[in-house]
Parts: structure tokens; sequence; C-alpha cells
């Protein structure tokens, strides 16, 4: 039955005015803010621990009506029960410890402030009761938490702080496009299985799933995304990796669980929709990639030598086992899912719980060492002893030694590999698989045995002889809850399996025979103990193999690591062909804006100079007619004279010939005379006439060389308007600003020519149409 | 058609043709002198060649002048152009006067009325 | 009263207008008096505006027709619900720009210039919403375009001058094409009225098309479109911030305005779905969002970077508007509100910061957080809005339009926006990394107590307002720009009555 | 007798009276030349008011100089088109001179004032003799007056420049009468009437006849009054002539005397010329052609200018191709936007000349590089300028984007979007030019300190301040003049 609760709401309230009130408060006394802050934690984990009836009897629910115009959902179901309470009360114990770790570090305020912050958020993913809210909590947890993971603002931290927050905004984004594609499909965002109608809108499973397994995966730090979270731990002060991997992986783990295990799945299971089977097929990757994650921590963490790394790549490869029985879970599907499905329940409160103490632990360490690099720090066994023990004691539960918490959780893990060879369809790969487990938990064992034997054993350095060991009594008192709990829930495992995990398979659709046949589970038998056993002994070979052979202090070349050989590059790419490209783009565009400007101006300038080019063309040629024309004068001129001199001989003739019929004798006398009057006249004629002969010779030279200037002319009006192009301005200035008569002639002449060309035109249409 | 006919037309539009040759010497004159009174007496010649024209088209063959005589009618000549062209003459003689002005103040500026020299001596000439 | 509610629009437009004259010959003698005034003006314009709230809400359009120009050319005033959103948002910000402006204005030189301009500006801007056809729109499309020129060469440094330069050419040419647009659809339609019951455009043809390209140049250019949006990364990193901020928020958003307008009742939405026109807007607006988010990250200058952002989030209106679904319409709209909030605290604090720090590029800016720990909240705040991070306004018209892009069946766009989501990310968050968290340059190692040295209160409130109504914009159920849009989406999509 | 009925004679009489009385006055009462001058052409502006309204309310009308009744004697006819070019000469006229009656005391020799005015008046005088007069032979007589009256105010500043310039400008226009006598002469050939009416009349069956002497005119009337209002490839003598002029110079010829040619061509070929003649021959194609090559190649002319007055002329010379475009489209709305344009360009044009010649008056700069920060200088003539720029670009409010709106829109309406084209492209030219001028002006600093500007008198204020009030009026209220426009081009065009 459902119940309407204001508590979700309530629970990501408090912590979030909490955490305002906690900053204002810092203003005022340190004191008063850390008590402050682990009160609003302890409030919180009240506030969700007293969901306990609600969820036992059914749902609560909490729906803001169209707050984000869509609506923000709270859903309380058991599983998200179970997370809250595992997360409220991880986050009271890292508050408590923060306020003595946090003691010498700067910005205390915006510490707790993001540390209340995110404690809301994380709340509000597993209180959300659609992707919608889960969406929205799980982007406001990434930003929250970068400020925590970058506290201490070393470059070395903010460079963690920016690969967390760009591979957290692409998961975000991932899961948004994801979400999309849902809402846009179903028409609802609800955490309820609805296999069917996905199928029925449509959408392609493999599709939407990896974006989802991107958006989480990289939360919960799923190999090969998991490259964020070294560095953050390494970086971040203890108690946020305490938080961190006790809290904000497992968001990343429910995110999955709630994909893979809830939204697609069948709601009616009795019958199989059509196109289901592809969830299995996507179970199989996801339980490869799980295997991949856990042998691919633990081998690094082998190599690690900074105890906070080692740790950090020890949480990759837990939550590589929490992946893989979620892969199992929608491997198996309906009939055997609830194996898979328990032992990452199981295994993820678990490790919440150890993970968190070692942390602390190795904080407690750094807290008295500022140090925690297994080369340096070492033999703190004799002047620590309780954080020894506390430390080997989670170290039982992380090996899976029976009588850790570990031991219950593993044995379930790897009966679900098992069962998922076995009724899966006795895939070889999974046969595989399940020796990779094997030799992933004997690595754990290593790595942590090399952990151990580094920071407690061996003999302590002089330099840390003289430190203060003293380790504050409110740190000793967390650790002791955490390894009590550790140790009730080893020698108890079927309570909390069926008190808790069970319970929180509610409203999945796992057959109920399946949880039923899990409560009856005595860990304690032969079948579940040779596992150990196996990884014990493989583990001891293996760490002495590798102790002989010095691989502890092996550094992984770089193009090992998945950073340099993959990200990185992608990343390099991604940015060469976003920002090269587009601004290349981007400034071409403004070039051809540019030339094409310049271009059009110069155009212009080309027109007026060839205007005044054109004009010296004319002139030219005008001259050249000119001077044609005078010439023809001159031509003219002398014709004329030749003629009247002609005229004037013939004048002369014909005196002579009146004197002639006068005095004969005289005619006789003067004879000679006349005959040498007409001698010379003629003699003159032709005189005249070779002048005018050589004169127009001279005229044709002259029209010669005219015509050679004209054309010379032309030659250079094209290359004066070759070199106007080079000094534009000045030459156009200087051919515009002076007036000459000379182009009227020009003008005229064009006007003429307009005139000629209307006439042409217009006789020609009206002629021939 | 042949060249009789040829010729004939001419001699009947023998007015038209002249006027056309005329503005023709006109324009030639106008466009090739640098001289610029030369220029003037071009355009000079070019309006008398559409006077002609115009008075022309009032012609009448043996048409005499408008003047009425009582008892005598002959064909008289359209009175109209020529006393249109009488105004049009004016216009021309002021424009004509107006241009020799510009000149003369030209030839004050310059000491010529060659264009070519005013243009060398402004020296910006671009020949 | 029927008359006055009729004139209501007249008196929002020329009110400013006749102040703009008061205020230039008041500033002759105080400039207290001066400021007074501007910020008057601009309140009491946006107090106008929302006394229209009741009646546009109540569905009632109201139409007033100044006088015709010309047979069938009239100007004209008519408001809808749309342009009552935006002339409520533009009031509203050009009112928190006034009151900004005041401190920040204080030690430039041309005061007396730049308020006149400003009131201008806004009545321009309203006359733009407020059109009762495309004639009157592009005469106050024109007037703000020519006007804001001012703003932007108001530094008149040399690149000022060239920006600005650029941008007379762009934007004439853009008027240009617009005119084209606007007289073939007056050929076409025999009127330009928006208040025509049916498209003025019907049957498809070429001159049709050439209309449209026009109108997208026309409108495009403002609203910063792809092969058009060269002079917004000049022009508006140049402008004085509260200029660029109105630049960048509202002045943009008239392109947008414009093409809405043309689309649904020019064309009319059957018209572009059966011709399907509207895919050239989309191309374009695809590679406006990717290449305004890539370059932007290339950017140094912190004002050209949020020049070229702006272009990328233009992309997201555009495509909203080539979606022509409701959703999508909503989401375009409400992203107009969005972004006029983001853009607008961003220039701001950016104003703030140059105002105090004169620190320009964002390699300077380490550690400007704790040095100005309220501006760079604010930053901050509208940043995330415009990564798209719930719950800020930006992811909500972000969310609405990815919705709008699945209903219409193209998980492409949605792709796209998210991508185009990643690089504002690549090119906010450093800002803001390295603002709280980064060295100091220069100055001591970041352990030394920064003494705060915040920007004067008078610049702080608006940016503070804006930041916050960034926020409740995206949380609040049912908020007022949030209904706007979609109302204003339904009745666009009802074919604007 | 009724003086009213004799308006259309004294609107030519009494300038032309007054012209030749100036000279006297001009040697006795210096004084009065200039309100004289004025008192003159507020009267014709007054009589050009009454005569449009009485167009207006009774349609066109005719008056018989001398009771002559044609084809005798010689007719004005007052349409709607003159009329409305009456109206814009005078009133343009009016404020050019009222500007200039200021300027010109710097720019002019003061012997020669009192000719100036003569000058002047016989230009309005012909001017709108040329508009009214429905008489062919008239109009040749009239435009010659106005040929050399206008060489006469370029000449009169005795700079080489003007001189030389005029001198050009006068034989070209001299070629240009010529022309229109010999078609003048073609056409009575074939007519036997000089007046309009009878012309066209006696055209339709005469074109049968004698269609080559019909295109011949035709050629000879459209080269003749091209070269005369600055048809693009006729436009050659047009940029010395009114750059160099003194500025009220400039602007008269500029802003009305090459639009005067143009009416006179609109209302030769629309009203004698028989339509069919025009849709066998294609001169209208002719005239758009060209129009469209002025309106572009204008523009890049005179974005390579550096003279700010060089500059407007080729403006002009645009500015004259947007009014033959809208002749040459032959629809109505076309027609329209190029009879407004004749208007509005008078008005922006004659403010742009009047300005600059403020800038000359008040800095003596020529050059635009010259004229940066002018704004803060001299505001008044340069918020004028800004105000004419942005109607040149045709941005709205301002009386020029009446006129494209209109010439696209004929552009549109006979289905050929090329020319809208055009239209807008020569428009972003104008933009490219005439901007940068005004930001220059307002917002660049001079190179070297300039030393502060002459204050302007208010004679040269005010004309600047109305006329730009007009530009925003008309562009705001066009309605003011588009009736009378209308009903032109609808007379025009037979509808």
């Amino acid at each position: 039955m459902i119940f309407t609760s204001f508590l979700p709401v309530a629970a990501i309230l408090v912590p979030w005015l909490g955490a305002l009130a906690v900053f204002l408060a810092g203003y005022l006394s340190e004191k008063l803010r850390n008590l402050l802050a682990v009160l609003v934690a302890l409030a919180t984990c009240g506030i969700v621990l007293s969901l306990y009836p609600y969820v036992q009897a059914g749902t609560a629910v909490y729906r803001f009506a169209d707050l984000m115009s869509f609506g923000l959902y709270f859903r309380v179901d058991f599983l998200s029960f179970v997370f809250a309470a595992l997360f409220s009360l991880s986050w009271l114990f890292a508050t408590i410890y923060a306020t003595v770790y946090m003691k010498k570090e700067h910005a205390q305020n915006r510490f707790y402030l993001f540390l209340l912050l995110t404690f809301a958020h994380c709340l509000g993913v597993v209180l959300a009761g659609d992707l919608f809210s889960l969406f929205l909590f799980f982007e406001l947890m990434t930003f929250s938490s970068y400020v925590l993971v970058i506290h201490r603002q070393t470059p070395g931290a903010i460079r963690a702080g920016n690969i967390a927050i760009y591979m957290g905004v692409a998961g975000g984004l991932a899961l948004l496009m994801g979400i999309f594609i849902i809402f846009a499909g179903v028409g609802s965002l609800d955490l309820v299985p609805m296999l069917e109608r996905i199928l029925a809108a449509g959408i392609n499973p493999l599709l939407v799933i990896p974006l989802f397994m991107v958006g989480f995966g990289i939360k919960m730090g799923m190999a090969p995304l998991h490259i964020w979270m070294p560095r953050a731990y390494e970086e971040g002060p203890s108690p946020i990796n305490a938080i961190s991997s006790a809290a904000m992986l497992k968001a990343g783990a429910y995110g999955m669980i709630r994909i893979m295990g809830m939204v697609f799945t069948p709601a009616n299971p009795s019958v199989m929709p059509a196109g289901a089977e592809v969830i299995k097929h996507i179970g199989l990757a996801v339980i490869w990639f799980g295997i991949f994650t856990m042998v691919m921590g633990a081998a690094l963490a082998i190599l690690q030598h900074n105890a906070k790394r080692i740790l950090a790549y020890s949480s990759v490869s837990q939550m590589g086992y929490i992946l893989m029985c979620i892969g199992v879970a929608a491997f198996l599907g309906f009939e055997k899912g609830a194996i898979g499905f328990s032992g990452a329940m199981y295994h993820i409160i678990n490790h919440s719980v150890f993970k968190a103490a070692l942390f602390m632990v190795v904080g407690a360490v750094y807290l008295i060492t500022l140090d925690v690099d297994i080369s340096r720090v070492r033999g703190m066994m004799k002047k620590l002893p309780f954080l020894a023990i506390v430390f080997l004691i989670s170290y039982v539960a992380i090996a899976g030694v029976p009588g850790g918490s570990g031991y219950a959780s593993k044995a379930i893990m790897h009966r679900a590999i098992v069962y998922a060879y076995k009724y899966g369809g006795e895939f070889t790969s999974l046969w595989v698989a399940e020796k990779f487990y094997v030799l992933a938990s004997a690595m754990t064992v290593v790595y942590f045995a090399k952990l151990f034997a580094g920071m407690f054993l061996g003999k302590m350095r002089k330099e840390h002889v003289s430190l203060n060991f003293r380790v504050s009594p409110l740190i000793k008192a967390i650790l002791f809850l955490y390894s009590a709990t550790i140790l009730a829930v080893g020698f108890f495992p079927n309570f909390v399996l069926n008190r808790i995990v069970i319970p929180a398979g509610a409203g999945f659709s796992f057959d109920a025979y399946g949880f039923k046949a899990l409560k009856e589970i005595n860990f304690f038998l032969w079948y579940d103990l040779q596992e150990p056993l196996l990884v014990f002994a493989l583990a001891a070979v293996m760490y002495l193999v590798l102790d002989h052979k010095r691989i502890f202090d092996w550094k992984a070349p770089e193009w090992l690591s998945i950073e340099y050989s993959f990200f990185l590059p992608t990343a390099r790419f991604f940015f060469r062909t976003c920002c090269n490209f587009g601004t290349a783009f981007d400034t071409a565009i403004n070039r051809t804006y540019l030339q094409s400007g310049k271009i059009a101006t110069e155009m212009c300038k080309y027109i007026t100079v060839f205007d005044s080019s054109v004009n010296k063309v004319y002139e030219s040629s005008g001259g050249a007619a000119r001077r044609l024309a005078e010439q023809a004068e001159k031509f003219d001129g002398v014709i004329n004279e030749a003629y009247e001199k002609s005229g004037g001989v013939a004048r002369k003739i014909a005196d002579g010939a009146e004197q002639f019929d006068g005095v004969i004798n005289e005619a006789y006398e003067k004879s000679g005379g006349v005959a040498r009057m007409i001698a010379d006249g003629a003699e003159q004629f032709d005189g005249v006439i070779n002048e005018a002969y050589e004169k127009s010779g001279q005229m044709a030279r002259q029209l010669a060389d005219k015509t050679a200037e004209l054309d010379s002319s032309l030659g250079e009006v094209y290359e004066q308007s070759g070199e106007h192009s080079r000094s534009l301005w000045e030459r156009m200035r200087g051919s515009q600003s002076d007036w000459n008569i000379k182009n009227l002639n020009f003008d005229s002449l064009l006007i003429a020519l307009t005139l000629g060309l209307f006439l042409i035109i217009l006789l020609y249409y009206t002629r021939f149409n | 058609m042949s060249i009789t006919e040829i010729v004939l037309r001419l001699h009947a539009n023998s007015y038209y043709f002249f006027a056309i040759l005329l503005f023709i010497i006109g324009f030639h004159t106008m466009l090739t002198h640098n001289n610029l009174i030369k220029k003037v007496i071009g355009m000079n010649i070019m309006d008398m060649a559409i006077f002609l024209f115009f008075v022309a088209i009032g012609y009448v063959r043996g048409g005499r002048s408008p003047i009425l005589e009582p008892g005598v009618n002959h064909a008289f000549i359209n009175p109209l152009p020529s006393a249109l062209i009488l105004t049009g003459i004016v216009v021309a003689v002021s424009v004509t006067a107006y241009a020799l002005s510009l000149i003369i103040k030209l030839y004050k500026h310059y000491g010529t009325i060659d264009a070519e020299e005013i243009m060398r001596i402004r020296g910006g000439g671009s020949l | 009263m029927q008359f006055l509610g009729s004139f209501l629009p007249v008196w929002i437009v020329m009110f400013p207008m006749v102040m703009t004259v008061v205020i230039y010959y008041v500033e002759q003698r105080s400039e207290k008096m001066r400021n007074a005034l501007a910020v008057a003006t601009s309140v009491v314009t946006f107090l106008s505006v929302l006394a229209l709230y009741p009646g546009v809400m109540a569905g009632k359009i109201i139409e007033f027709e100044l006088f015709q120009i010309l047979p069938n050319l009239a100007v004209s005033f008519r408001v809808d619900i749309l342009s009552f959103s935006l002339a409520l948002l533009s009031s509203f910000i050009w009112m928190l720009v006034a009151i900004y402006s005041i401190d920040y204005m204080c030690k430039e030189h041309g005061c007396n210039r730049y308020y006149p301009v400003l009131i201008i500006t806004l009545a321009s801007c309203m006359g733009i919403f407020m059109a009762g056809d495309l004639f009157t729109l592009f005469v106050f499309f024109e007037m703000m375009s020519l006007i804001s020129y001012v703003l932007v060469v108001h530094e008149e440094t040399i690149e000022a001058l060239r920006a600005g330069y650029k941008y007379l050419i762009m934007t004439i040419i853009g008027g240009l094409a617009l005119f084209f647009g606007i007289i073939i659809t007056f050929e076409l339609g025999g009127s330009v009225s928006l208040s025509n019951p049916v498209p003025l455009i019907s049957e498809p043809s070429t001159l049709a098309f050439f209309a449209f390209i026009s109108f997208l140049i026309g409108f495009g250019m403002k609203a910063g479109m792809f092969p058009l949006h060269v002079w917004l990364p000049d022009a508006h990193p140049v402008a004085p911030s509260p200029a660029s901020a109105l630049l960048s928020g509202i002045m943009l958003k008239t392109g947008a305005y414009g093409l809405l307008r043309v689309i649904f009742h020019v064309y009319g939405i059957e018209f572009m779905q059966e011709t399907g026109w509207t895919v050239i807007l989309a191309v374009v607006a695809v590679i406006t969002i990717l290449l305004g988010s890539a370059v932007a990250i290339t950017q140094d200058n912190l004002k050209r970077r949020l020049a070229y952002s702006s272009v990328g989030q233009m992309g997201y209106i555009l495509l909203g508007i080539s979606i022509l679904n409701e959703r999508a319409l909503m989401g375009n709209i409400f992203h107009i509100f969005s972004h006029a909030f983001m853009k607008s605290t961003l220039f701001l604090a950016a104003g703030a910061i140059i105002l105090k720090t004169g620190k320009k590029n964002i390699k300077d800016l380490g550690g400007i957080g704790r040095q100005m720990p309220f501006t760079m909240f604010a930053f901050t705040l509208a940043a995330l809005s415009m990564i798209g991070i719930p719950p800020f306004n930006g992811f909500l018209s972000k969310w609405t339009l990815s919705l709008g892009a699945m209903d219409a069946g193209v998980p492409f766009y949605v792709l796209i926006l998210l991508i185009s989501s990643l690089l504002n990310g690549l090119y906010y968050l450093p800002i803001i990394i390295a603002a709280f968290f980064g060295e100091e340059q220069g100055e001591g190692h970041k352990h030394e107590f920064v003494k705060i040295n915040e920007a004067p209160y008078k610049m702080l409130i608006p940016i503070a307002i804006l930041a916050v109504s960034c926020l409740l914009f995206g949380l609040l159920p049912s908020n007022l720009p949030f209904d706007l849009s979609r109302v204003a989406a339904e009745y666009l999509l009802r074919g604007g009555f | 007798m009724n003086f009213s009925q004799h308006l259309p004679a004294l609107i030519v009489v009494v300038p032309l009276l007054f012209a030749f009385v100036m000279p006297l006055l001009a040697r006795w009462r210096k004084q009065w030349c200039v309100p004289v001058t004025l008192g003159a052409i507020i009267f014709s502006f007054a009589a050009a008011l009454q005569m449009a309204f009485q167009v207006m309310s009774t349609g066109p009308f005719s008056y018989y100089m001398g009771d002559w009744p044609p084809p005798w004697g010689i007719e004005l006819g007052i349409d709607y088109l003159a009329a409305f070019a009456a109206l814009t000469i005078n009133g343009v006229g009016l404020l050019i001179i009222w500007f200039g009656s200021k300027d010109l005391l710097h720019e002019l020799k003061p012997e020669v004032l009192g000719w100036y005015y003569t000058l002047y008046l016989l230009l309005m005088a012909s001017m709108v003799g040329i508009v009214i007069t429905n008489d062919i032979f008239n109009m040749f007589v009239f435009l010659e007056i106005c040929a050399i009256a206008s060489c006469g105010i370029i000449s009169i500043k005795e700079s080489r420049d003007c001189i030389e310039a005029a001198f050009k400008y006068l034989v070209l226009s001299v070629l240009g009468s010529g022309a229109f006598l010999l078609a003048v002469a073609l056409l009575y050939m074939v007519t036997g009437h000089l007046n309009f009416t009878f012309m066209a009349e006696a055209l339709p069956e005469a074109m049968v006849l004698y269609p080559n002497n019909l295109l011949v005119a035709m050629g000879l009337l459209v080269v003749g009054l091209g070269v005369k209002a600055a048809l693009f490839p006729l436009h050659v003598w047009l940029p010395d002539a009114h750059s160099s002029a003194p500025s009220p110079s400039s602007a008269v010829l500029s802003a009305l005397v090459i639009k005067v040619y143009a009416v006179a061509m609109i209302r030769l070929l629309y009203l004698v010329f028989p339509r069919e003649l025009l849709g066998i021959a294609p001169v209208m194609e002719m005239i758009l052609w060209m129009s469209t090559l002025a309106i572009i190649i204008g523009s890049m002319f005179a974005i390579v200018q550096d003279d700010i007055k060089k500059m407007l002329a080729y403006s002009s010379i645009a500015q004259i191709g947007y009014v033959f475009l809208g002749v040459g489209l032959m629809s109505e709305s076309a027609l329209v936007g190029g009879i407004l344009h004749i208007f509005n360009h008078a008005t922006m044009k004659s403010m742009l000349f009047l300005a600059a010649g403020a800038f000359i008056y008040g800095t003596g700069a020529r050059k635009l590089s010259e004229l940066k920060g002018i704004g803060h200088t001299m505001p008044i003539p340069t918020i004028a300028f800004c105000i004419g720029a942005f109607s040149m670009v045709g941005i709205p409010i301002t009386s020029g984007f009446i006129s494209k709106w209109y010439l696209a829109l004929g552009a549109l309406d006979v289905g050929r979007p090329f020319f809208t084209a055009v239209i807008l492209i020569s428009s972003l030219l104008n933009g490219i030019y005439y901007l940068p001028i005004v930001v220059n002006a307002f917002f660049s600093k001079p190179e070297e300190a300039v030393p502060a500007p002459k204050q302007l008198p208010r004679e040269m204020l005010v004309p600047l301040a109305l006329l730009s009030f007009g530009v925003i009026l008309f562009g705001v209220y066009p309605s003011l003049i588009l009736g009378i426009v209308y009903r032109a081009a609808q007379l025009l065009l037979g509808l």
C-alpha cells in the first residue's frame, strides 16, 4: 500500500537548510558549527530511519505537483530505504569523523556546507521516485561533491576535480539522453518495471541501456570510466573518501540496479514480451564489465603505494563485484535473478561499511604522519595497535574470511556467478568469468596484505618516531562501531540477508521462490567455504611470487593506463575538432565578409579608373582625328595654291596669244620669251605638283604616327589601369578632382554615341518586331 | 531604287539633307577642336543647321512670304516655323554670348583659350 | 477605459521616447536627475507593461492603429500573449540594467549620450514587440538596430569603431533583406498586418521563397544566425557591460521574435509544414549551436566568450522555432526568457568584475571568487543554468526543447543540444573553478586572506535578482515565464488568434 | 479681372520680373535683395499651393497666354504633375535661397550678389515654366533659359573650376537642347502642331505614316533631356558642375534642376507619344536599364569619393536613376514612387548639400576625413546630414523609405523582382558611403586639434531644421503629398 508522507522531502530539506545554517554558524564559532553539523546529520538519520514502518508496509510517496514543470516525485520503497539508511549512517559517522579530521584544514565552512549539501543530494538520488528527480539530484550531487573533491585546491586536486566534474557532466548528459528517449517513447519516467511498454514504443534497449550505463557507470567507477576515482580519492580528505566510497559510488550502483533490475524488467514476468532476450545479452555484457572492473581494479591496486590509491582501486574492484551481480540479475532475469540482486545489495551494504572503516583508519594514520605512502610510512603496529586491529577486522571482511561481513556477500556473489553459468545456458564465457572472480578475490587478499604489511608491519622510519601518536577518542569510537558491525554481520549473515536484503527485493520482478531459497542458506557449509580456501591458497602463492619478484613496486608504464591511452586522446581529439575547426570556420566566414567588402570597393575603384582611362582613349583619338583634319586643311590649302598658280600660268598663256595676232615681227622676237615663260610656268606647275605630293606624303606620315600615338595611348591606358590598381586612391583622386575641358570632346562624343545607339535600337526593334 | 530616284529624292529633300550635313559638320568641329572659340563656332553651326531644318519644314515650294495683299492669292510659306526660329536664334545668340564670356574668364585665368594649353597649365591633367 | 486599454501599448512605446527628450534636457543640469529619470522611466514602462497582464491573460488581443502611412500600411500596435511576454521580459531586464548602469557608468565618459540612448532603445524594443504589422515591426527594428549602434561604439576605441562598422553594415543588409521580404509579403498578401485571420502568404511560390529567405537573413542577422553571426562576437564585447547585457539578453531575441511572427502569421504553420522550408532554419540552427559553443571555448576574453555562447544559445531558440510543435515552441519561448536572465546575469557580473578589477581576460580571473564572492556566486548560478544543470531555468528550457524535438521524432537535435551543453560546461566551468579555487594572478599565494572587494550594491542587487530568478524560474511550479510561454505556444499554434 | 485665374502666368512672370529688378536693387538698396527674392518665391510658392488645391478640387485646367487658344497661342496646362512639381520647386527653392542668403556672403564677391539673385529667380521661373507649359517650343525656350541660368549660378563664383565646369555644362546642355529642338522639328514636321494635346491627337496616324520621324524624335528627346537630367551615360558633366558650385547652387542644381528635365521627359513620353509606340519601341526598357546602371554605378562612384560635395553629386546620379526607374517600369506604384522620389530626393539632397555647405561655411572642410568629430562642434547640420543620410539609405520613418517602398512595389507589380533587388543593393551602397560620415562625425576624434567652427546664423539653421523636419514628416505622413502624386500617376498612365 502507498502512504503519502512528507518525510522523504524532509530528509532532503533538513540537511539542505541545515547546510546553510551550518555555513552561517561557521562565522560565529567553529565548535557550534561542528556540533550543528553533527546534529543535522543525526536529525536526517533519524528522519530516514523513521521511514522504516512505511516501507515495511509498502511505499511512502510524495509528489510536488509541477515543480520544474515536470514535478518532483519522491517514492520510498524498501530498496530506497536501505540505501538511504546506509547513506545517512555513513554520513553521520563521516561528519563526526570530519569534526576531528578537518581541524587543521582551511575553508572548513565551505567544507561542511558542501558536505551536507552533498548529503541532501545523495539522499535525493535514492529517494527519488522517477528518473527525472533522480537525474536532478544526480547532477546536483556531481557538482556539490566536486567542491569536496578539490577541497585541498592543490593543482593535483584541481586536476582530479576537473576530470571528475567533466566526466560527471558528460555522464549526466548521457543519462539525460536516455531519459529523453524513454520519456518520448513511454511517456512516463516512473521507476517501475515497464519493459513491455518500452519495447512496445519501439525503443531498442541496446540503444538506451548503454546511455544509462555510462551515466551511472561513471559514478560507480565502472571500468573504463573509473579513471576519475583514484586521483579524486588521493586528493580528497579521508571523510570524503569514506562517504564517497560508502555512498556516492553506491548511488551509481543504485541507479544501475533501478535501471537494469527494475525499469527494464517486464511488469508481468509470466509472459516474456517479444525482444526481451536482448536484456539477457546486455546482462551478460554487464557481467563482463563487472569482471573486467574487478580484475583491473585489483591489479592496479597491487601496483600502488599510496594507501589511499590502493583503497581507491580496491573500491573500483569491489564495485566491479557489485556490477557483476547486477549483471547476473539482469542475465538470469525473473527466475533466478534474485540471487544476483541480493548479492549486489548485500555487498553494497558490506562494502560501504568496511571500506568506510578502512578509509577512516588510513585517515587517522594520515592525521598523525601527514603521509600515507606505504613506502615511507611503516611499522605503525606498535604505536597504533587499535587502528591495526580495526584494519585487520576490515581486512578480514573484505577478504571474505568467514566471520567477516564480506564472507556472506562474497559467498552469495560467487553463487550468483556460478548460477549464471549453470542456469544461464552454460556459456563458456561465464565459466571463465567464475575463474576470474576467484582470481580477483585472491588479488584483493594480496593487495590488502601488501597494504597491511606496508603500513603496520616492518620498522618505523626514525622521523616518525618522534610524532605524537594520539588518536582522538571520537575516531576510536566510530571505528569501534564499524568493526563491531562488521563482526556482527559476519557472525550472523542471515539476519541482514533476511531482514534487509531480501525485503529490498520487494517491487522487483524476481521470482519470490528465489528469495525463499536464499533465506535458507547456511553460509558455514563446505559449499561456500571451499571458495575462500581456494582464494587464500591462490593468494598466498601470488603474494610470495610478487613479493619475491618485487612486482609490488613495479611502476606501470603510462601507456598501460586507460587514461593516457584512451581518455586523453579522445578528449584532445574532441577539443581539436570542436575548437580548431570551429574557430577556423568562424574566422573563415569573417574573412569572407571582409574580403567581399574589400573586393566590392576595389571594384568601384576599378570602374572609376576605367571610366577616366576611357576618357583618355577618346581624348587621344579625338586628338588624332583633329590632327588628321588639320592635315586635310593643309592639303587642300596646298591644292588650291597649286590651282591658282596653274591658273596664273594659263592667264599668261592667254596674254601671249593676244599679243600673237599683233605684231608678227614682235611675235618672232618675243616667241622665245613666251616659250621661256611657258617653260618656267610649266616647270613651276610641276614643282607645285610634286610639292603637293611631298606635302601629302608628309601628311600620310603624320597620319601614320598619329595612329601609332593612338594605339600607344591605348597601351598606356591599359598599363595605367594596371598600375592604378596599385596606388588607386591617389591616382583616382588625381584623375577625378582635376576637371578638364578636354573630356568635353569625350562627353559630346559619348552623347552622340548614345544617341546613335538609341536610334539604332529603336529602329531595329520597330523594324523587326 | 535607281540612282535617278535617289538624286530626285535628295533634290526634293535637299534642305533636310544639307541641314543634317551642316549639323554633322558643326558637331565635328565642336568635337575635334581644342580651341574653345572654335568649339563655340561649331556649336553655332549646329544650331543653324537645326534652324535651317526647321525653316525648311515650313517652306512651300514656290510659296511667297506670307504677306497678305488684297486680290493676290499665292501659296504662302508657313510663317510659324520662321517665327519660332527667330526666338531660337535669339536663344542661340545669348548662349553664344554667355559661352564667349566664359571663355574670356578662362583666358583671364590661363592666358590661353586652347584646351590642351589649359590642361598643361593646370598640371593636374592626366594626359 | 476600453480606449485606455487599447491605448496602453502606444503609451508604453511613446512614454520612453518622450522621456528620452526630457532626459536629454535634464541631463544638462544635473546628473542625479538624469539617472533617477532613466530608472524611473524604465520602471514606469515595466509597470505599464504589467498593467496589460489581466487583459492579455484573458486571451484578449489589444489592437490599436495609430495612423496610416500608406494605404494598407499603418503604424499599428497589437498586443497578444507573445508580445506581452517578451515586452514584460525586456522591460524588466531593462529596469534592472538601468539601475545597474547608475554605478557602472559613473566613471564612464559620455553618460549624457548613454542614458537617452538606453531609454530610446527601450522604446524601440517595446515597439518591436508591440508592433501590429510587419511594417511597424520593421520600423522599430531598424530604429533599435541603428540606435543600439551608439551603445556598441560607446567606448569609441578603434576596435569598438571597427566592430561597430561591421555591425552597422550587417544591420543595413539585414534591414534591406527584411524590406525585401516585407514588400514581397505586401505584394502577395496585400497587407502586412499581423492581425488578419488567415496567413498572408497562402500558396508556395518562388517569390514567397525569396521572401522567406530574406526574412531569414533579416531576422537571423539580428539573432546571430550562423553565417550572419560574425558581427556579434565583435560588437557585444566592446560595448559597456550593461549594454552588452541588453544586446545579448534582449536585442538578439527580437530576431527570434520576428521569425516567430513571420512563420506563424505570414506563412502559417500548415504552409511551413507542407513546404518544409523550416529545414533550412533547422540546419543553420544546428551549425550555429555547435559553432557558437565550440568557438567560445577558445576565447580568452571573458565577454567575447559570453558573446559566442550567446550565438550558441540563439541557435537553441532558432532550432526550437524550426521544429514547429508545441513543446518545442514552448521550449524556445521559455529559452528566450531563460537566456535573457542568464546572459544578463553573466554580462552584468562580468561588468562588475571589469569595473572592480579591470580584468577582462579569463586567465587573469584566478581567485576572483574570493575577492568578489557575491558576484561570482551569481555568475556561477547563471553559468550552471547555461550548462543546463537542473534545477535552473536553462535546464528547464533545454528539457522542454528536447522533448519537443523528441515529439518531432528527431533525437538528433537532442544529441546536438546535449553535446553543446557539454561544450558549455567546457567553457563555463573553468571560469568558475579558476575563480573560486584557482591561484591568484600575481599577488601572493592563495592562502593569504583576500579582502572582499565587492561592487556597489546598486550593481549587486540587479545581479542578485537576475541570478535568483534563474533559479526560481527553473524550480518553481508554474512560474510566470513558463506559463506565458506555454500559453504563447498554444496561441501561436492556434494560428495566432 | 480675376486675379487667381491668372496665377499660372503669374507664377512664371513674377519671378521673371523681379529677376530683372534685382540688379537695380543691388545697386541702390542692397539690403532689399534678399527680402524681395524671398517675397517673389514665396508668392510663387503660394500660387503653386493655390494651383495645387485648385487642381485637386476641380481637376486639371489650362491657361491661354494672351487668350490665344491653342493651336495658335501658348497654353499652360496645369495638371497634377505640373502642380506637384511647381510646388516642389518653389518650396525647396525657397528654403535653399533662404539658407543661401547668408551662405553666399562668404562664397561670392559682394558685387555679384545681386546678379546671383537674378539668376536664381530666372532659374525658378524657367523651371516652373518647364513643368507647367503645354507647348513644346515654349518648353524649349524655358529649357534654354534654365540651362543658362543654371550655368550662371555655377560660374558666378569666379573660381576657375566653376568656370570650366560651367563651360562644360553649358556646351553639353546646348547639345542636349539642340537634340531637343531637332526632335521638336521632327514632331512638328509630322503633326504640324506644337501643343502637346494636339500633337497627342495627331501622332497616332502620323505614326503609321512616318514611323522613322517619330522614333528619331523620341530618341532625340530622350537623349537630349537625358543629358540635362544626367541620366547615367550622359551624366559626365554633373559631378564637376555640382561639386564646384557654391553650396546653394549645388543644392538647387542637384535637388531641382535635373528633376525638372525628368518631369519634362515624363510628360512628353507619357502624354504626347502614343502608347502603342511605347509598346513597340523599347524606349522604356532602355530607360530602365540606363537607370539601373545609374543607380549601381553612381553609388559605386560615390563610394570612392573623398570630397563631400563630389560624393553628393555622384549620389544624385544614382538618385535620378531611381526617378527614371519609376518612369521606365510603367506600373502605377512605380510611377508613383518615381514622382514621389522627385520630391523626396529634392528635400533630402538639398538638405545634404546645405549641410555640406554649412560644414564648409563653419570649418572650410571639404574632405570627408576632415569631418571627424564635427558632430560635437556643429550639431544641428550634422543631425540634418544624419537624417538625410538615413533617408538616403531608406530607413523607415524617413521619406526616402516611402519612395523606395513604392518603387520596389512597382517592380514587383510588373513581376520583375530584379529591380527591387537593384534598389535594395543600391540602398546598401548608400549606407556604405553615407553612414561612415555620420559615424566619424559623432564617434571619432579629429587627428589634430581643429579650431572651433564659425557659429551658423539662424538663417542657415532654420532651413536645415525645416528640411529635416520635412523629411521626417513626409516619411511619417506621406499621405500629405501622396494624393496628388497618385492622381498624377493615374493621369499619366491614363487610368
